[in-house]
């Protein structure tokens, strides 16, 4: 075992070595440059045994991944922001051909005007895609998913491409404790990527020619089927990693909800600022807790139901927003609840676009405001902004 | 039969094709060049259309269908997972003239400096046939395309991929049409025993585009190197090598009045054109003895 | 995961004894690293711990900031420093451009790169110690006369002057992380520690 | 080979397009409107026709062989036939 105090960048790249990726293709992009020069030392000291296609953009990165995945490799990249947005082609063209492809995806604001910091949007416009996303709250998080996420993704009931994601400089250049396992013991919990469909000389088969409407659709629903089965996959295998390294995953994460009447819906490093808020909220008396939503796709409805059902009030706290109608998380938990009997108010708060620090203040005067019936229920609440 | 190409068909019938296609043509030649141990990637373009649809493929070796403008990153991709693999293969791209001249140049360009390790095969008709002739830079100059109408013909001249991929100093660039099947799978042959990029342009006729009959595609072909309006050449290493040197070049009419996509053509125009062909002829014939 | 989650967090607010310290110096000085450098030093003591640089786009030659920030139990806060404990200046020219004392705590420490006597600085708040690292590292081979690289000497100041991190570990983490010239880089850090001066 | 794939179910397709038989299933010699008769008294064996044939479906023997099940008449083999040996006459 090593203990290491590494970047979060640095935390994906150990993570893909850890994996024994077979093919990288990456195209550098700040913040996620560390990410890929760590990875090409990896691959020229002969630590890591894989192919490193330099590609000349992102979106080849994502095609020569797709390539190297049809013909049966463990493929994986990592990208931020613009360079996410020009993969989108080919993000739905990974799902849609059912290749288990890990990437990492630096959250960052995007452009115009030019902005290396960070917010959710680019991970979020890419939601439809068919890809898993989780949002990463901590390095050693980062290292673990990394190597969860090909688990999850090549189960034979899966078969989709995963997202890991990150805050930009808030995780992905912040040098944090990172446990490394043994390798050994990895590979046991990893085995490698057999993959049941692929480009094979003695079994000739074509991928991905025209389909009529005839069986277009039974493909979609597959598709959702698959991601509706990784619920359960992500936690079995979240619980397995747990088992395996005393750290255990899941769904979402739960902070103090047991007698909670307020709680904080959060995701990425705004929900490890919010515990330090919790906590001293707590201390003055709220009773409040938080979740944080690691897994958004498949999104944990049922998680979310049943947290729901136990408190008087949810505040989701959102560093996106999807012009015109809110922030995501926040429509996604409410869609989540609309049907049950009975479910809280949810307000919805905007928060930090283009990485803004979130400091604890921030999320401790948000929840009193909201304890004192001051967040408006049927409008964003902008967090901060200056009007 | 006197047989001068490789017996074994790789191709399945049944392929949609359009009637006297010279795209199905190329990629049965291909094939037959190329042998089982080949993966194919191909792009949007005709041949998505003609490999399939599902649950049908055409081919009897791997096929990996991909997006417009991504074969030759693809195919850098599946060679990429062969050889972690150890397995020995090759991979070839195969993509319409969009796929390469336009939207695919990019991806192209990248794997060509990486010098990856693949044939990419470019079958040219010379329009964005599979979406319905539209035009695209490979299109010839003064030709009609549905977005170049009669009155307004394509403006400026074809496109040089060649030399494009000749400036990326890759170790094989060629050129072959359809009616020197020989040529072309001694080509394909030849690329597959090089290491790195391989790029090999084949003309292939477009009834249904070029508006000319179906009977007519071999002819078309034949006399687009005869006129030295598609020269058939091969450049290895640097080094120029004009395969088929026609000793007294026809009148490019003689290719022209068969398309119906040429039918507005003025004297001058043709008479233009003739002059374009001879100057680039010149120049092939300057860079062979140079080079 | 929810369950270890809370097993690990028992502790109340007050019982947080967070030391958070920043780093001025200009790109390519190696502020980052010396950051990286001293968590690292602290981790190897036990200690949880993070460090980062200003986020932004680092520039040669314009000035940059990097933190680093140390507690005894889990650091969950994701947050830029404010408020810093120590403050450690790796270019003395920085002082008539950035204000180095910005947000220091008022027993807060600052930790200067020069030949001058600490008493010599009036900041107005703050303990001052200072170090003429840029001899040091010169001494010890480390860059070039033009451009010596201060950031592992000035890490042994910290050592003494503040005296959360033991020389040892810092020693210790900077043979670990130095690229090279690992020995040159651990001495000049030693030397600091012996020569560092406070008010 | 030949034999259609008979799909009825979500259940009875992979999880992505992949092909399951091949296109032997399109009998294209129906797009067929000339079909190439061939005069083998005028045959030198040469195989050009086979060469050219777009679509193979031309077999090669002693003298070549039409496959009219796939052949779509496109009349190329008769075009490039040096000795008039083959003839496209209107399908009935």
């Amino acid at each position: 075992m090593v203990k290491k105090v590494i970047y979060g960048n640095h935390a994906v790249s150990y993570g893909a070595r850890d994996s024994r990726v077979e093919v990288i293709a990456a195209y550098p992009i700040t913040p996620q440059t560390q990410v890929v020069e760590l990875l090409s030392e990896f691959c020229a000291s002969g630590e890591l045994k894989a192919k490193f296609i330099k590609v000349e953009s992102e979106h080849s990165a994502m095609a020569a991944c797709v390539g190297a995945s049809a013909a049966g490799a463990r493929a994986f990249t990592a990208t931020s922001s613009q360079g996410l947005a020009l993969m989108h082609e080919m993000l739905h063209w990974a799902s849609n051909a059912r290749h288990p492809i890990v990437m990492a995806n630096i959250n960052r604001a995007m452009g115009p005007p030019w902005s290396i910091w960070t917010d959710q949007n680019d991970s979020i416009a890419q939601r439809d895609t068919g890809w898993l996303q989780f949002y990463c709250s901590t390095n050693q998080e980062v290292y673990d998913t990394t190597i969860q996420a090909f688990k999850i993704c090549e189960n034979d009931k899966v078969l989709l491409p995963g997202m890991l994601i990150l805050d930009a400089f808030v995780l992905s250049h912040t040098s944090e404790v990172v446990d490394m396992p043994p390798q050994e013991e990895i590979d046991e919990f990893l085995p490698p990527y057999e993959a049941k469909y692929k480009l094979d000389l003695d079994d000739p088969r074509a991928f991905g020619g025209l389909m009529f409407p005839d069986w277009y659709y039974e493909l979609k629903y597959k598709q959702h089927r698959s991601m509706e089965k990784a619920l359960k996959i992500i936690e079995d295998v979240g619980r397995e990693f747990g088992e395996r390294f005393g750290r255990y995953y899941g769904l979402v994460e739960e902070y103090r909800t047991d007698d909670a009447e307020i709680v904080l819906v959060v995701s990425s490093t705004v929900a490890q600022t919010s515990k330090e808020a919790v906590d001293l909220l707590r201390k003055e008396g709220m009773r409040i807790g938080l979740v944080r939503i690691r897994t958004f796709r498949p999104f944990p409805k049922e998680k979310i139901r049943k947290i729901a059902s136990k408190v008087d009030m949810m505040i989701v706290i959102d560093r996106n927003i999807s012009f015109g109608s809110e922030g995501v998380f926040y429509t996604e938990t409410k869609a989540a609840l609309y049907n049950e009997k009975s479910r809280p108010p949810v307000y919805g708060v905007i928060i930090g676009l283009g990485g803004r620090d979130v400091r604890v203040e921030d999320i401790m005067n948000i929840a009193k405001k909201g304890k004192n019936n001051k967040l408006e229920i049927n409008k964003i609440n902008w967090w901060g902004v200056k009007l | 039969m006197k047989l001068t190409i490789p017996e074994e068909e790789l191709m399945y019938e049944g392929t949609v094709d359009c009637q006297g296609c010279g795209a199905g043509l190329a990629m049965r030649y291909a094939l037959k060049a190329l042998g089982k141990r080949t993966f194919v990637v191909i792009p949007a373009c005709c041949w998505s259309i003609i490999a399939g649809p599902f649950p049908y493929s055409s081919l009897q070796v791997p096929l990996y269908h991909t997006a417009f403008e991504t074969a030759a990153v693809v195919s850098s991709g599946i060679k990429a997972a062969l050889e972690i693999k150890g397995i020995d293969a090759t991979v070839m791209a195969w993509a319409g003239d969009g796929g390469t001249f336009d939207i695919g140049i990019q991806s192209l360009s990248g794997a060509a400096e990486r010098n990856e390790d693949i044939i990419y095969v470019c079958y040219d008709n010379e329009a964005y046939m599979n979406t319905g002739i539209q035009r695209s830079s490979a299109t010839p100059y003064k030709a009609w395309t549905t977005t170049t109408p009669r009155k307004y013909p394509k403006a400026r001249p074809k496109k040089n991929i060649d030399e494009i991929m000749v400036a990326h100093e890759i170790p094989y660039v060629a050129t072959a049409s359809v009616a020197y099947p020989e040529d072309f799978i001694r080509k394909l042959q030849k690329a597959k025993n090089i290491k790195g990029t391989k790029f090999i342009h084949v003309l292939a006729p477009c009834p249904t585009g070029w508006r000319s009959l179906p009977e007519h595609t071999i002819k078309l072909a034949r006399l687009a190197v005869q006129t030295c309006i598609f020269p058939i050449y091969e450049v290895e290493d640097g080094k120029y090598k004009i395969n088929i040197k026609p000793k007294n070049p026809k009148p490019v009419e003689e290719y022209l009045k068969l398309q119906g996509r040429f039918r507005h053509l003025t004297e001058e125009d043709i008479k233009e054109i003739q002059e374009a062909t001879n100057r680039k002829w010149k120049k092939l014939l300057k860079k062979e003895e140079f080079f | 995961m929810e369950k270890t989650v809370k097993k690990r967090r028992i502790f109340l607010m007050e019982e947080i004894k967070m030391y958070e310290v920043r780093f001025h110096g200009r790109g390519g000085q190696g502020a980052v690293t010396a950051a990286t450098i001293l968590a690292d030093a602290a981790f190897h003591e036990g200690k949880d711990v993070q460090a980062f640089p200003m986020f932004g786009v680092e520039r040669r030659g314009a000035p940059v900031a990097a933190f680093m920030r140390m507690d005894t139990k889990p650091i969950d806060i994701k947050t830029q420093i404010y408020e810093p404990d120590c403050v450690v200046v790796l270019d003395p020219t920085l002082m008539s451009v950035v204000d180095v004392t910005k947000g220091l705590k008022e027993n807060g420490k600052i930790i200067i790169n020069s030949s001058k006597d600490p008493k010599e600085f009036n900041l107005g708040k703050g303990k001052v110690y200072t170090i003429d690292a840029t001899e040091i590292a010169i001494k010890h081979g480390l860059g070039t006369k033009t451009n010596p690289i201060v950031n592992t000497a000035i890490l042994g100041a910290y050592s003494k002057a503040v005296g959360n991190v033991k020389i040892e570990s810092i020693e210790e983490a900077i043979l670990q992380n130095a690229p090279r010239k690992k020995e040159e880089n651990r001495k000049a850090a030693v030397e600091a520690y012996e020569k560092t001066r406070g008010e | 080979m030949k034999d259609e794939i008979v799909l009825k179910n979500a259940s009875d397709i992979p999880p992505m397009a992949m092909s399951l038989g091949t296109t032997l299933v399109n009998k294209t010699g129906s797009w067929r409107s000339m079909k190439p008769v061939f005069h083998k008294e005028k045959c030198i064996k040469c195989g050009t026709c086979w060469k050219f044939c777009p679509n193979g479906s031309i077999k090669n023997g002693e003298y070549p062989e039409w496959d009219y099940e796939y052949c779509k008449g496109c009349g190329i083999c008769a075009e490039e036939c040096p000795v008039n040996a083959i003839e496209m006459v209107r399908e009935r």
